[in-house]
């Protein structure tokens, strides 16, 4: 295929790629149904397309994307783990596909139960008592933790005084951003020089304006919050809340819960965790699990049973509201079922102990070659830093540099506390092979940056298109194929060069024989 | 579940021997120990695949057996034909195993698409630009309130009351954490906004209008003179994809934000999730939209691409300050939705929505023909869906179309409108299965 | 990937890749059960591989491989046309698949309903009486189809005269091959300077002895046999039975019948004309038609009906029996049923008359080109001939070159008539744009033919291996991974090098960005 | 279903023009008149997409729901747990839209998993050499004999009576076209091969014999010494694959030649097509081996690939010479085989194997306990399959089974077996439902 090229390339005026049945009732003039003044007189400028132009044009795009069936996927803080094909097929069995949201309870034992034994589960994951499945992702959820801390105070009469959310600066950015939505003030602590929370910063912030603390743990440097105990008490005892961001969860799924650590509000990432596909950006799920003194406040509905029987609870007075139409990503949440009940207890505890193996294995195999600001034991991941190389190489040289080698680049420039941050997260799915295989990657571009820094700088190499020009991208913004070019694109005889190999053309005659592909 | 681990006992020892260690509990010596302790197992034994799929189908066939109701529900989500490739380019593994493509030149099939289906929703829309997708049609309304609220500084909106009751919802609990006020503008005799209460709350203090067409009544809304009488404060829509292959887009009238439910477009009903929220709004706001957008650019030898831009609204960068704390979003739901769209095309998307209207307008003209039946709003323009006046509480009606095979619509009363039933159609419904709903419905309200 | 890498290459001892339920019984020893001299001592050696690994391994071989959907498939007498995704739903229903064999006419009343109705349409688009739907793929059709005229003429006591199957030289290799299994002398009859049978030829070789005929209409070389009714005419009048390979009836489905053509037994590749997938070499299907006389003689059982009850009919005292351990391949059935019925009619007709209709024009801009040895008329595939275009030059240097423009070769070499054979048939679902970039590539190559003959000799260039050499694996065939080396393969590390991009390794530093993949 | 051709009328007249021609009639002047004239519509009408699906749902209802039986079908076609990974990789349109691949450049996909499938074939069987598929279990068996026949000459065949009765069928259809004589050998009181009676019918005109374990009955026959006994002749055996992950391969007991129904290997019972015949001989024999064939070699620069190789057995190249008529074959069968194979790999076969040999031993104990039932051959050692004697003929049973949710068997009373009934087990069935088919087996038989 033709670097570019969209599906409004290809085609040609008349063409489509699904017929429709051909009406079979009576049929009156539209203008008859509906004035017309409210009806459209120019048809979108949608593709034109035959069903296998469709096809090949997306099976060539397929081709040139990177996901963890491709290869190992590295990026940080987002758990690319395998995702299991079992999940795909109960997610897609017809009662649960098909059923529709309103088809009332009796109708939906099934999948009230399924999100009810969910619940449950994530509840005894977490170590607290109640459980929302509403969130569509996590940035949702910590949106909705925000909301039961603001609710709460709101309830006790001491909103007003309860501005302030705390966060350290290791944290990802929906957590300033949820928390700002809210209403709330963002206040950033420092961390120390292990990468932890400044225990002596935190306690100067500490006082009655503080409505919760925002953590990660293990942080985004991937190292457990040694002093969390300390952290939640000094909260609590200020009136506050502790929110847990679950976003690095994998690393102690199985072995350690939020809950003990004092945490009164969790939000899982279905998507990450429990592998359900990421979709190339969502959707994903992000239920909250809360403590008793949060529970009152939770969406509508709940799911509940009595008596073997399973609905969904709409009667809670004291509800934050609704976040989303219905009751979440009920397709992702059939996903997180399938897999955690594959795993049972053995198989989770595998998991943390596996990918927090394979961390600290890369962790120490990279350490001579790669600046490490933060030598400790870690957890899922390990940040580097990309700094000094070698002179003019930066972080993003190196990340591209590993898509020539097969990988997929690691999480870049976060946290920001550390400068040309490489967050590596292989998850506990990668093989030691191909593990070992990765780190000789990175092994190798050191070298390279030093002999050949050219390489680093140009890379990627042996992708359709070159480096892409972001400043470019932001400054001229193109966001769509301009009107006039819909339609006259497709007049073009050139756009259905086929995709295999997927190049502009012939070799040169004067290229010699080459081993891409 | 060992399937899903590679490693062995062999490699398990070779790597804690280069790390260092002794034993795996020593990877977990910085967790205080009397969390460790504290951990209670779930009490799960860990099933095989063929348990678990033998388990999950039980599960499953807890619901109703889709295959033996004719359904005619409607009310935000919607039963439409999903197209087999659809279905099969969805499975395609390059696609939905990767993630937000951060890593523009290894990620070129999600950004392509990405750009094609924002090309496609401004196109439906009428809009300028659009992002790749929000959670779904009523946090996207949401959304374009907090935006709105960003380009106005204003905090007071105007909520049409017939948009659907949980977008309400919705909309009520994110502008009490913004601390917006909101103020309902009734529908009049014909269900459809009362243009004269919204002119009346215009005032140099509102952000904007919230406004939903169809309506949650199904009544189309006719947008014409709303932009102008909103002046400053901007113009928020919210549509039904598929209407608009008829419809006149709100962007013609001027809508400044343009969202909707893109479920509809390719996406199974899926007891509600994940949805698929669309967002457009006018090049001018583009700076406050929310969410990931993809744009075309260039590598060193000018060859075409396509990146993850304009990030300096997101999150990740600007934190506290972002246009919304977004980031994974419906990208899958929205891939199917290029697909859809790029399978009907240019014609059948007007043919798939006329086929529809005229479905609908079959089955209301024979409902109300029926004794005792009449259409709620009998004047109001429709599309797909229509309320309806019934002899009988529809709780009792749909119970017993259930005992005949029917999902017969949506129960009103709940929402305040006595005998009240919400009819939606969708092109899987045959004449013969309109047919049967009203023959049937004939019968049970005798 | 690495070249040449399987997937006993991948994995360690002790992986695997599906879980298995523990027995929910009592369990004995096996050895209790069955005697220890049936007992396997080693275990086979298949692979040791997690879940991640063997998708990534087949996620990598998929991308090195060509297939209707990756581009233009032209390749002749396989009719590679578009294969409707719609089928492979249909065919999934549970109740089709996971329907036994076994389980009784009255559990299947769907099966047989669709067996029956889809016998129906294919007796009607081939102008025949009756029809079996057991064998499995062409070549299984024929043997079937000379199976009928044998035991017709035993049955009227002439079998030890009619030794004699006659066919075109321009016959498909399965023709000849088929006739001889089925105990007949195969006699080959030439083609004249149409490229049709020669009559006179023909004439001279038909007499008492001849069991009957085997023609392909429109013949291999695309062309429609003009003689047909005088050539049925005169076998019928020898007392023969004529036979038709439907291999080509993409040409005139939905115009033509071959039963009009004197034709008495039809076989159909429903993987060509009915656009079931190829699947890398079948699952295919190839029921048989045949006239009143020989329907006595198929295969047990048939599809019946009464009264709107379907039957298997197994009471034909004179069927040749059984080719098919049940009633051939049901899911391809459900797939050719699926498409007939979304073409109707109409659509029939518009397949034989675009697939006619890109033949032709392929023909009439490639023949300034290429040596066209017959130039006619054609129908849905045109045979050139590679001879001349340069000193040394063949057809299979044209062919591997075609690959590195995005294509799937033609067929080569066949029909054998035509020295240097490039056999091409674009089917009616390539689009005028595809073909017209393959007619360019067609072009182009012949330039570089003359201006750079190595880049043919070569070729192909843009694929993972290059060309592979046939002769050495026909001198020392390697048809398995040798036994010793299943298991020391797993031990090399570098086995899960990752396959994304399908290089081998990073680019040398030399290299230049790359604009493959 | 215009969908599927792209033309546009415009596309027509242009190319129509570039030909010379000015009707799309033109294009068939060489098809005489008459026969054109004669044509006959079929009387359909197009169906779009969402019809078309209808319409299939619809046939497919027709036949039996599979979920709400649960069944102990075999002889032959056994309903297997197919994993997830295998149905996924099964469309990857790469794949399943190719073709044979004479092109092996543009073809190692599938001339690797080719390569991978012999190898696993081999090691399965214990043997040297296997092809990459047969039609199905049956005419492999019949091929195998047309290849015995081939290599030694010879025209007489032996053929066990416990063969699978459909394959007998095949194997006379194909022996009396290829005028072959064939010899039934009886099987003694315990079920199995008459060892003697074979013995007796060994002579210098012998081709070969053809066996089957476990036989139609579920019986393992003892394949020790048949070799020695056979001499010259070929010693072909059919085997159910999933069996050799516990007993010993018939490679081990010199087989020439052995085959089998790969079904079970990841496919679908498909109502008993596609099946996948599988194929694997002595190395001596390759040459006459029918099939394709991958085999490993090398491009100009060493790198290893792929190719279909021995081509010269084949009827392309050696026509009426050929060992085989066979072109298409089951390859994308033989592809999920493959996964199969890979996915459950070493370990994973045996402990398959494993459990289903506990399950049918614990039905076979269970049933024979009951009043009016016994094993039919109760010496006699199986794996998969039992034959059991009733109380009553198994057509009464089966049917009021039936009622109760059972497909509890075949009947053999078709084939000669009065009152007996062949009961199969596969790893789907849990304890709970082995437990069922007893319970009702008694209920039903009082
Ligand atoms: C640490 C952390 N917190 C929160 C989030 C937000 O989660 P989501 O993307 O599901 O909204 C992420 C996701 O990338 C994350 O890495
Ligand atoms: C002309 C012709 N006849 C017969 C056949 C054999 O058909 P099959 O491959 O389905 O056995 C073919 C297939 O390639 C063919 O092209």
């Amino acid at each position: 295929m033709r670097p570019g090229e969209t599906i409004f390339d290809r085609g040609a005026p008349g063409r489509y790629g699904l017929s429709l049945p051909e009406p079979d009732l009576p049929s009156r003039p539209i203008e008859e149904l509906i004035p017309k003044e409210l009806l459209r007189r120019d048809d979108p400028e949608l593709p034109e397309v035959s069903q296998i132009e469709l096809v090949r044009h997306y099976t060539a795009l397929a081709h040139i994307n990177f996901g963890v069936d491709t290869g190992p996927y590295p990026l940080g803080s987002c758990t690319m783990k395998y995702n299991p094909r079992i999940s795909e097929e109960t997610a897609r069995l017809p009662q649960f596909a098909l059923s529709h949201p309103w088809q009332g309870e009796t109708l939906s034992q099934g999948n009230l139960r399924l999100m009810y034994e969910l619940g449950e589960l994530l509840k005894k994951i977490a170590g607290l008592s109640e459980i929302s499945l509403q969130p569509a992702a996590g940035a949702h959820g910590e949106f909705l933790g925000m909301l039961l801390i603001k609710r709460y105070f709101e309830d006790q009469g001491e909103l007003a005084r309860r501005r302030k959310i705390l966060l350290p600066d290791s944290a990802h950015g929906t957590n300033p951003a949820s928390a700002h939505i809210a209403g709330f003030e963002v206040i950033e602590i420092p961390s120390d020089a292990r990468g932890m929370v400044d225990l002596e910063a935190l306690r100067k912030n500490v006082d009655e304006s503080v409505a919760g603390i925002m953590l990660t743990v293990p942080n985004t440097l991937g190292l457990f919050e040694e002093d969390i105990l300390d952290i939640t008490e000094l909260i609590h005892e200020a009136g506050g809340f502790c929110y847990f961001d679950g976003a690095n969860l994998n690393s102690i799924v199985g072995r350690a819960r939020p809950g003990d650590f004092g945490v009164d509000i969790v939000h899982f990432n279905l998507h990450k965790t429990f592998s359900t596909p990421h979709g190339g950006g969502g959707p994903g799920a992000g239920p909250v699990a809360v403590g008793e003194k949060l529970a009152p406040y939770l969406p509508v509905p709940l799911v509940k049973q009595q008596d073997g029987r399973f609905y969904l609870e709409y009667d809670r007075p004291k509800s934050v509201g609704r976040l989303h139409a219905f009751y979440g990503n009920f397709a992702v949440l059939v996903r997180a079922y399938t897999y955690i009940r594959m795993l049972g207890d053995e198989g989770l505890r595998r998991v943390s102990e596996n990918a927090v193996l394979n961390a600290n294995y890369l962790k120490e195999r990279l350490k001579p070659f790669y600046k490490l600001p933060y030598d400790r034991l870690c957890k899922h991941e390990v940040v580097f830093s990309g700094k000094g190389l070698a002179e003019g190489i930066h972080t993003l040289d190196i990340a591209k540099r590993l898509i020539d080698y097969g990988f997929h680049p690691p999480t870049v420039y976060f946290p920001l506390i550390v400068p040309e941050a490489l967050m590596i997260e292989p998850t506990e799915t990668v093989s030691k092979e191909e593990l070992d295989a990765l780190i000789d990657a990175f092994i190798q571009i050191v070298c390279e940056a030093k002999e050949h820094p050219e390489l680093l700088k140009t890379a990627p190499h042996t992708t359709l298109v070159g480096r892409l020009d972001d400043v470019k991208a932001a400054r001229q913004p193109v966001l769509r194929i301009p009107k006039a070019a819909t339609r006259s694109l497709r007049s073009r005889p050139s756009s259905a060069r086929s995709s295999y190999p997927p190049s502009e053309g012939p070799p040169a005659p004067s290229r010699p024989p080459s081993s891409l592909l | 579940m060992s399937e899903f681990i590679p490693h062995t006992p062999e490699d398990q020892r070779a790597m804690l021997q280069a790390i260092g260690l002794r034993s795996i509990e020593e990877l977990f010596a910085d967790i205080p120990d009397e969390i460790l302790k504290r951990y209670a197992p779930l009490g799960l034994k860990p099933l095989s695949e063929l348990e678990v799929k033998q388990l999950l189908t039980q599960i499953a066939s807890e619901n109703l057996d889709p295959t033996r109701y004719v359904s005619f529900l409607g009310g935000g989500v919607y039963d439409h034909y999903i197209p087999s490739v659809v279905s099969h380019l969805m499975l395609r593994s390059e696609f939905f195993t990767s993630y937000t493509p951060y890593q523009a030149e290894a990620s070129q099939g999600t950004l392509t698409w990405m750009f094609e289906f924002q090309t496609m929703i401004c196109e439906l829309m009428g809009m300028d630009v659009a992002n790749a997708s929000m959670y779904d049609g009523g946090s996207a309304l949401a959304e374009a309130m907090l935006m709105a609220r960003n380009i106005t500084e204003k905090k007071r909106f105007l909520v049409a009351r017939s948009l659907h009751p949980h977008y309400r919802q919705i909309i009520n609990t994110y502008a009490w954490a913004a601390g917006l006020e909101l103020i309902e503008i009734p529908y009049d005799s014909n269900g459809q906004l009362d243009k004269g209460s919204l002119k009346a709350h215009v005032t140099n203090e509102l952000g904007g209008a919230l406004v939903q067409t169809p309506n949650f009544f199904g009544i189309i809304e006719d947008l014409s003179n709303l932009k102008s009488t909103l002046g400053e404060a901007l113009l928020c829509v919210s549509v039904h994809p598929i209407s608009l292959g008829i419809l006149r887009p709100p962007g013609e009238f001027g809508a400044d934000i343009v969202v909707g439910e893109g479920q509809v477009l390719g996406n199974a009903p899926n007891f509600g999730g994940p949805l698929l929220g669309l967002f457009a709004c006018k090049q001018a706001h583009l700076r406050k939209m929310p969410g990931r957008i993809s744009g075309r650019t260039t590598d060193a030898q000018g060859r075409v691409g396509y990146i993850l831009t304009l990030q300096a609204r997101e999150q990740h960068i600007r934190r506290a300050k972002a246009t919304s704390n977004i980031c994974t979003n419906q990208a899958l739901c929205a891939f199917a939705a290029t697909l859809y769209l790029g399978l009907l095309g240019k014609r059948g998307l007007r043919r798939l929505a006329e086929l529809i209207t005229q479905k609908a307008h079959y089955l209301a003209y024979q409902i109300q023909s029926l004794r005792g039946f009449s259409l709620k709003w009998p004047k109001a323009p429709f599309f797909n869906e229509f309320a309806v006046q019934t002899p009988i509480p529809p709780a009792k009606l749909l119970e017993r179309l259930r005992d005949r095979g029917y999902l017969g619509g949506l129960d009103l009363e709940p929402y305040g409108h006595k005998r009240t039933l919400l009819i939606a159609v969708t092109e899987k419904r045959t004449r013969e299965e309109l047919d049967g709903l009203v023959a049937a419905l004939k019968e049970v309200s005798r």
